[in-house]
């Protein structure tokens, strides 16, 4: 709860800050209060919170919070050189992008359905307006409505999924539903189909086959600093609320929905990593590679008891967060892959920071990659072994797609022009390789 | 223990090494590396077994009689593709010593693990920094074919992926010894499964025959160096895997299932490999194919699961190594020589290089497993063994005399015998000529008393139950 | 959860006229081009399942289900302002609120 | 000096030798170089006679075990008697005798200390191979004798003109040893399985224990044994190296490919006789095979015009000679006629190596002639060599030739006829050949007839030793017939001396049957000589060209199309598949399969791409067909269900 009350507070200072033009003075204050935020989280308990009284409201488990603070961190400090360039919105950037946080916060772990639709729109409708930020380019445009109509689209099924369940058990507590739920009321098609269009509301969050369409598009259309934290902060809190959400009220139903889960697993890992090969803009391909992701992070249902995504969401993120940061560090509009070609050599930076992600998100070890897929595998095997069979095969195809991308990255060119990395984009880049080399810490 | 992570320690100092001094530090490091190993295994009793523990969670390390002697290997291994390419510009390069000796580290590191993720973790490891080798120094001229090797290999270890969480969950242990007094049979058709999944990432990294295909491209196109490492020791981590991990576990039920399959699998490699290089331009590709032959018999005969059997391949192993070094080393020479790998268009070269010539020859015979050397009790045994286990599986095997007669001598011949189409060959270089005799004294060595290396791998071998 | 007799057995009535809105919404929002009238079907669908609520809360009789149905009006009240404000910003850029005109982005 | 310790000793000699001059061979002067190889290997030879002197029973020398496992144990250990003392003996005599005459013929040759090296290496492996106390051991050295031959043949590889040919000669006779030693493989495999040991006198122990194990394993083991024989001794089928491995020096054929390697075979079926003994079937077929190889290499002898193929062809037809009396299990025979026809055939290669020395590396005898008065001394010891390998009276190969056709004509008169038939050829190729080189006009041209020589010293002793042994060797094994007292005095040293060969008797022939066949073989050999010294020397027949050849002329100098037809029916298609497996199975097949497989996978990202048409409208459509889809799920669950 305190979390979410710094980092409002810490939005809205940023967003009159913004007003100053003084972009660093705003980054300042939005760091801050993501650190603040984070802190929180972490001495949670430790010392009386004014707002302790909300608590049972919002129950908020420290690490999630503190992954999506940090995750933020890096996404604006990567981004940051996009916010200075047009500095009278900058602040607009950093205020939205700390509310939705507080949406992704407030929706990650619910415990009320009601609280859950709310953060879910408090996350959603910043967006929005991110991905139409630059008012001047029609692809943002076109990105922005696409995104629009397919969110809120969704937030209508999910509505009316959290109706059909609140039809079947009479309330909007989690607690209560899984009560109810458990003395066989699940089995009314009521709850099931509820159950379903939640499945498909959450299916369309973290992007998913078939609700994954919006993705590339508004990937696309959105600028690299958006595309960061849209790409990770969204796909974190909603796997995280569906996790919990499935979790907690559906377990009983397991075997009800685990083979559709299943098939949405294999289907989105194949579509996904098959279509990103023939990608040739970065945007698209890191959509389609987010896509594939999505499934696996689908494995996180496969053992509804101990569900160990933390590792897999947080290379995950890190890793595309440095491989957006190189692309922004290329910043041209055509997005194009060839400008790909040779880069590693530019900066060896760069070159470093790029194998690791890339080698991390095809899972070799003993980089962060792997060991988030084995934890996922770890206690997914048991219980879909066939399926987890069919999504390893996937992700050699997968592999296919990053190496690709890798050895475009590391083809020697004829004349190499050194590229200078500013501040925060060298922190950006060191922090992730550290952090994907230390989950070695986790064996 | 230091041993363990010494090669990490240097492969991170190599990033600072300046250029001029690489070559130096490369080979000061492997020696120091080397050396360090051969004293320590003067204090170690076979009988012993060292154990390491960090604390971490699924990664512990014991050393037994043939851990050491796989580290042994591999620390031998890479001092010799340093000391030969002393004159190459390779190893002026310091990406690549960082690579290489961050390979050896994951070398070491599979070869003394005693958790089976562990083994996986450290198998995986190694795939990174060939992978780079490979590409910065081979010369592919598109990347398919490198990715093809490795998506291969990361097929083959995802299915090893899959067997060793199922392992861990079927049996609730990870440790090795764990293991061993395991009940898998218990498990019935599952060990199979289980076992299966082992074999096809061996199968791939062998490699066996239908999975043999990323090979002899991957030999052709890679440095010579980085070909050495692949056949030398990285391909004998599957055995090493087979022979420490997998048979022993899984002797039983799954270790019957298999057999008869890898067993023809190998013989056919034999067969199918030597009788492709027959008829091979390329120097390079036709080592390849020969490199096929001979390992498939390794395989074959260790599917046995027989304890003297196993020790005997021991020492082919070791030979392999030895042969392979030598012979792609001979290949490279005369690749930076003359900037040709054709047969055809070689010849003559012992009149103008006779040291060369004659310790190419050595290694020939070697290779050929002639007398009083390592190959010839190595094969002599192994295809004892299969003999043993049927009279036809024996005489395929024994075709390999003949064929590796045939191929091997031609390889010599056509470069070096006949009319000499080369005015000027530039003679060995005192590195290069350390190496061959090294390697000679090695293989005439093991081939006089093998039974030093065998009693001394015998003590970590298992005995099987049946 | 015990059934009130207010609403009865009408409640299938109530809940088909809410499937029905929510179906129509969903084929308006598939079938017409105008983004206005696009905005209008997903209103449409939410006011679909704002019924459906209700229903269940009389039904129920507690009163959570009401107060969810504020927030959802506040959510889509919310919703069209920045929906709307989205549909300005690609009317200058395209000139046009005619959907099919926006697939430059796609494979 | 202690027997073992002297064994050891000339073991080690040769080894010593050949690590000296292998390593310092290059700076020594040759006359060291030479010297000490020669010296250690007549070194060995007087050991060996110490030993062959002080011979009673058999005696094992145990060095170290090679592999000691709990199931099987290998030694390396050597075993004195009879049998491997003889053989030391020839080895290291007639070795030596060569040593000393290469130290001359070799003496312009840049390799010099090369070839003192490979020699002193293949004396070191033949003598492992005829002292090892087991089959391994034997292998060790049948394997080291070839390594050594390839080396010697390909000797000259970088000859300007021949060098090419001379290697493909090596690899050809590694190549075909290499399959007779596949079957002496697989016969030590078989023994282990049987005997799960190779000592020769366990197992010969383990038989006399239980004679029930003869039958059909006995019959595949000596068969294998048999195979690797004909590898080694070259018989059909595996012959047609041996005259190709002339293109090595000389000296070499004398001592590799006519005295000593060829006769291993010979050695390891009589070290195997207590095998063979028990498969009658396979000593059958080494009968035919020996009779087949022995007539069709005379045959084929017959119009050779290069002067070392006819020695080459000859020594295949001798070889196959004794292969016969080993068919008739007359082992002593066979092993009296290795080594009568060491001597002669060791002569006979001397001399005609001292003519091509004299005539400048010419070799072709329709270039030759006349030359008894050029090089007398050659041409006597030649003469010698002739007359005792055609069988004349009372020279070595006269009795040895005639102890092996009294066998058969024992046992199998048939092969008697065959015998007569191949023996009268063998009087006709080689009389043709001495007349040729040394009687009538010499042809070679008056430039070359001026630097004719008769060789030197080094060369010319042997030459005369040997001749020498040829004349006087058939006194070890007088028939019955003349002198009582030392009568077979061969028979008896190795059938007491020898284990099993006592058990094997090979009967005699009364008086008057041995006294016809004796006559009736020596006017068979004068009568032939006395038509070719009418028909070369007095008519002055000289060879004809070889587009003169017609006939039976023609297939005996094509040497019957053998390698042509080897070479349609096991090359070419080796080389045939080899190309199909490399280019087709492999690469195309294989190989772009996978990549087939790879990018069929991969391109279907054209269909799924299509499926992001870009329209909004579609995605809301899919987005509700996913719900759909969803529904139909839950319905067929609630179906599968109930």
């Amino acid at each position: 709860m305190d979390s979410i009350i710094i980092l409002f507070i810490a939005g809205l200072i940023g967003l009159f800050a913004g007003m100053s033009k003084k972009p660093v003075a705003s980054i300042l204050i939005a760091s801050f209060g993501l650190i603040g935020a984070g802190l929180a989280a972490y001495y949670r308990g430790s010392y009386t919170s004014p707002f302790s009284s909300y608590a049972a409201y919002v129950p908020t488990q420290g690490l999630v919070i503190i992954l999506l603070c940090a995750v933020t961190l890096l996404a604006i400090l990567a981004g940051f050189k996009r916010y200075k360039s047009d500095d009278e919105h900058t602040g607009d950037y950093l205020g939205l992008i700390l509310f939705s946080l507080c949406g992704a916060i407030l929706m990650a772990q619910p415990n009320d359905l009601m609280l859950f639709f709310i953060g879910l729109e408090i996350l959603s409708i910043p967006i929005y307006v991110l991905v139409g930020i630059d008012k001047g380019s029609s692809a943002s445009a076109e990105a922005a409505v696409k995104y629009f109509f397919t969110g809120s689209f969704a937030s209508a099924i999910i509505l009316f999924g959290i109706a059909l369940l609140y039809g079947a058990t009479g309330s909007f507590q989690l607690v209560e539903i899984q009560s109810n739920l458990a003395i066989g009321i699940w089995q009314s098609p009521m709850a099931m189909i509820g159950s379903l269009f939640l499945l498909a509301g959450f299916t369309f969050k973290i992007g998913a086959v078939p609700f994954h369409f919006w993705g590339p598009d508004v990937y696309d259309g959105a600028s690299n600093a958006v595309l960061m934290y849209m790409a990770t902060v969204v796909k974190i809190a909603g796997v995280y609320a569906l996790v919990n959400v499935f979790g907690q009220v559906f377990r009983d139903s397991y075997f009800f929905w685990i083979d559709l889960v299943s098939l949405l697993i294999v289907v989105s890992m194949f579509y996904g990593y098959i279509t990103a090969w023939k990608q040739t803009s970065f945007r698209r391909l890191i959509a389609y590679s987010s896509i594939a992701n999505a499934g696996l992070m689908l494995f996180a249902l496969a053992d509804i008891h101990n569900s160990n995504l933390f590792l897999f969401v947080a290379a995950y993120a890190l890793a595309t967060i440095a491989l957006v940061a190189v692309n922004s560090v290329i910043n041209d509009d055509s997005d194009a892959l060839a400008n790909w070609e040779g880069i590693a050599w530019k900066n060896p930076l760069i070159g470093i920071a790029l194998v690791l992600a890339l080698f991390s998100l095809s899972g070799i070890p003993p980089l962060a990659g792997f060991f988030g897929k084995f934890s996922l595998l770890w206690s997914a095997v048991p219980h879909v072994p066939y399926t987890a069979m069919l999504a390893l095969i996937a992700s050699v195809i997968g592999a296919f797609v990053y190496l690709r991308l890798l050895l475009l990255a590391l083809k020697k060119p004829s004349v190499t022009v050194r590229i200078k990395l500013s501040l925060e984009q060298i922190i950006v880049l060191v922090v992730t390789s550290v952090a994907s080399i230390g989950a070695i810490y986790f064996i | 223990m230091a041993l363990i992570l010494l090669p990490l320690v240097f492969s991170l100092l190599a990033w600072f090494v300046p250029s001029a001094f690489t070559r130096l530090f490369g080979l000061l490091s492997t020696g120091i590396t080397l050396a360090w190993s051969m004293v320590a295994v003067c204090y170690f009793q076979p009988e012993e077994q060292i154990l390491i523990d960090f604390g971490l969670r699924f990664v512990r390390f014991s050393i037994d009689s043939l851990g050491f002697t796989m580290i042994l290997l591999t620390n031998a291994v890479f001092f010799l593709v340093f000391l030969s390419n002393f004159t190459g510009k390779l190893v002026n390069d310091n990406k690549f010593a960082a690579l290489a000796l961050l390979m050896q580290f994951g070398l070491l590191g599979v070869f003394t693990t005693n958790t089976i993720l562990g083994f996986y973790i450290f198998w995986e490891l190694t795939l990174l920094p060939i992978f780079l080798i490979l590409y910065w120094f081979g010369t592919f001229d598109k990347p398919r074919a490198l990715l093809q090797f490795f998506l291969y290999t990361l097929l083959g270890s995802l299915a090893m992926l899959l067997a060793v969480i199922g392992l861990m969950h079927a049996t609730n242990q990870q440790t090795y010894e764990a293991l061993l007094v395991a009940d898998i049979n218990a498990l019935g058709n599952t060990s199979i499964w289980l076992m299966g999944g082992f074999l096809f990432a061996f199968a791939v990294k062998i490699p066996l025959f239908p999975f043999h295909t990323w090979q002899a491209e991957t030999y052709t196109k890679a440095p010579v160096a980085g070909t050495m490492l692949l056949s030398a020791i990285m391909l004998k981590m599957a055995l090493f895997g087979l022979l420490k991990w997998v048979l022993p576990i899984f002797d039983g039920v799954a270790t019957d299932f298999w057999r008869w399959p890898i067993i023809t699998l190998g013989l056919i490699g034999v067969v199918y490999g030597a009788v492709i290089a027959i008829r091979q331009s390329d120097i390079k590709t036709l080592f390849a194919y020969a490199s096929l032959s001979h390992l498939g018999l390794i395989a074959a005969a260790l599917m046995l699961n027989d304890y003297d059997t196993n020790q005997i391949a021991v020492v082919q192993i070791v030979n392999h190594s030895i042969v392979s070094i030598g012979l792609f080393l001979a290949a490279g020479i005369i690749e930076q020589r003359l900037g040709t790998r054709e047969l055809s268009e070689l010849g003559g070269i012992a009149k103008v290089a006779p040291r060369f010539g004659f310790w190419f020859a050595v290694l020939t015979f070697v290779s050929l497993s002639v007398p009083f050397t390592a190959g010839f009790i190595g094969e002599f045994f192994l295809i004892k063994a299969l003999f043993s286990a049927h009279a036809l599986t024996g005489f395929i095997a024994s075709t390999t005399l003949v064929l590796g007669a045939i191929y091997m001598l031609r390889a010599y011949q056509a470069p070096m015998f006949g009319p000499s189409k080369f005015s000027s060959f530039q003679d060995l270089h005192w590195s290069e000529m350390t190496v061959f005799a090294i390697l000679s004294i090695a293989a005439i060595y093991l081939g006089l008393a093998p039974q030093c290396l065998t009693d001394f791998v015998a003590h970590s071998l298992t005995q099987p139950t049946h | 959860m015990q059934a009130a007799s207010s609403i009865g057995t009408s409640l299938d009535f109530y809940l088909f006229v809410s499937f029905a809105l929510f179906t129509i919404g969903a084929i308006g929002a598939m079938t017409r081009k105008n983004m206005i009238v696009l905005l209008m079907c997903i209103e449409l669908m939410l006011n679909a399942v704002n019924l459906m609520l209700v229903t269940f809360s009389t039904y129920y009789n507690n009163g959570d289900a009401q107060i969810f149905v504020f927030f959802t009006m506040v959510v889509a009240a919310a919703e069209a302002t920045v929906g709307l404000s989205i549909i300005i910003m690609a009317y200058r850029n395209l000139k046009s609120i005619d959907i099919d005109m926006y697939n430059k982005l796609k494979n | 000096m202690a027997k073992d310790l002297t064994l050891l000793l000339i073991i080690a000699l040769p080894l010593i030798g050949f690590a000296i001059n292998g390593l310092f061979g290059k700076k020594l002067p040759k006359t060291i170089v030479g010297g000490l190889a020669t010296a250690v290997v007549f070194t060995a030879f007087l050991l060996a006679t110490t030993l062959f002197s002080g011979l009673h029973g058999t005696q094992i020398v145990k060095l170290f075990n090679i592999i000691d496992f709990d199931q099987l144990r290998i030694n390396a250990s050597f075993q004195i008697d009879a049998l491997s003392i003889w053989m030391t003996l020839i080895i290291t005599g007639i070795g030596s005798l060569i040593h000393l005459f290469s130290m001359g013929y070799m003496s312009h040759d840049a390799g010099y200390h090369k070839f003192f090296t490979y020699l002193n290496l293949f004396i070191f492996s033949m003598l492992l191979l005829v002292l090892g106390s087991n089959y391994f051991v034997l292998f060790f050295g049948w394997e080291g004798v070839g390594m050594c031959s390839y080396l010697l043949i390909s000797f000259h590889y970088n000859d300007a003109e021949k060098g090419l040919a001379n290697s493909l000669a090596g690899r050809k006779a590694f190549i075909m040893n290499r399959i007779g030693d596949v079957g002496l493989l697989l016969a030590l495999f078989m023994l282990l399985g049987q005997f799960n040991t190779l000592e020769f006198l366990q197992i010969g122990k383990a038989l006399e224990a239980n004679p029930a194990l003869q039958g059909g394993a006995m019959f595949f083991i000596t068969l294998s044994l048999f195979i690797a024989a004909t590898g080694k001794s070259a018989q059909i089928p595996l012959f047609t190296w041996l005259p190709d491995a002339m293109a090595g020096p000389t000296p070499v054929s004398a001592l590799i490919h006519a005295a000593t390697m060829v006769t291993a075979g010979i050695y390891l079926t009589v070290r195997s006789n207590f095998l063979f003994e028990l498969a009658p079937a396979t000593k059958d077929i080494i009968l035919y095979v020996g009779l087949a190889t022995t007539l069709v290499a005379a045959f084929m002898a017959l119009r050779q015009n290069d002067i070392k193929k006819v020695l080459a062809y000859s020594t295949v037809s001798q070889l196959g000679l004794m292969f016969v009396a080993l068919g008739f299990g007359a082992y002593t025979v066979a092993l009296f006629h290795v080594t009568t026809h060491a001597f002669f055939k060791a002569l006979l290669f001397l001399g005609s190596g001292s003519v091509i020395h004299g005539m400048h590396e010419e070799q072709d005898i329709r270039k030759m002639g006349g030359l008894a008065k050029l090089m007398p001394i050659t041409h006597f010891t030649f003469l010698i060599g002739t007359m005792a390998i055609a069988g004349i009276p009372f020279l070595s190969g006269f009795f040895s030739k005639d102890e092996i056709m009294a066998q058969a004509f024992l046992h199998n008169p048939v092969a008697y006829g065959v015998l007569v038939i191949a023996v009268s050829m063998t009087a006709i190729y080689m009389f043709r050949l001495y007349f040729l080189t040394f009687q009538g006009q010499f042809r070679g041209g008056a430039t070359l007839q001026s630097k004719v020589h008769e060789s030197g010293l080094s060369m010319t002793l042997p030459l005369i030793a040997l001749a020498l042994l040829s004349v006087f060797g058939g006194l070890l094994n007088l028939p019955g017939l003349f002198v009582k007292s030392t009568a077979h005095w061969f028979d008896h040293y190795l059938s007491h001396g020898t284990f099993g060969l006592a058990a094997v008797h090979n009967a005699h022939l009364d008086f008057n049957a041995s006294m016809g066949l004796m006559l009736f073989a020596s006017a068979m050999a004068i009568g032939v000589f006395i038509w070719a010294y009418l028909n070369y020397a007095k008519k002055g027949a000289v060879a004809k060209t070889d587009d003169a050849l017609s006939g039976w002329e023609q297939l005996s100098a094509q040497k019957l199309y053998v390698d042509e037809i080897y070479n349609a029916l096991f090359v070419k298609p080796l080389l045939a598949i080899s190309d199909f497996a490399g280019k087709v199975l492999d690469i195309q097949l294989l190989r772009n399969g996978v990549y087939a497989l790879a990018d069929g996978i991969l391109n279907t990202a054209n269909l799924t791409r299509k499926w992001q048409t870009g329209f909004l409208s579609s995605y809301l459509f899919w987005m509700v067909f996913g719900l759909i889809i969803f529904v139909a799920y839950y319905i067929l669950k609630l179906s599968v269900w109930h």
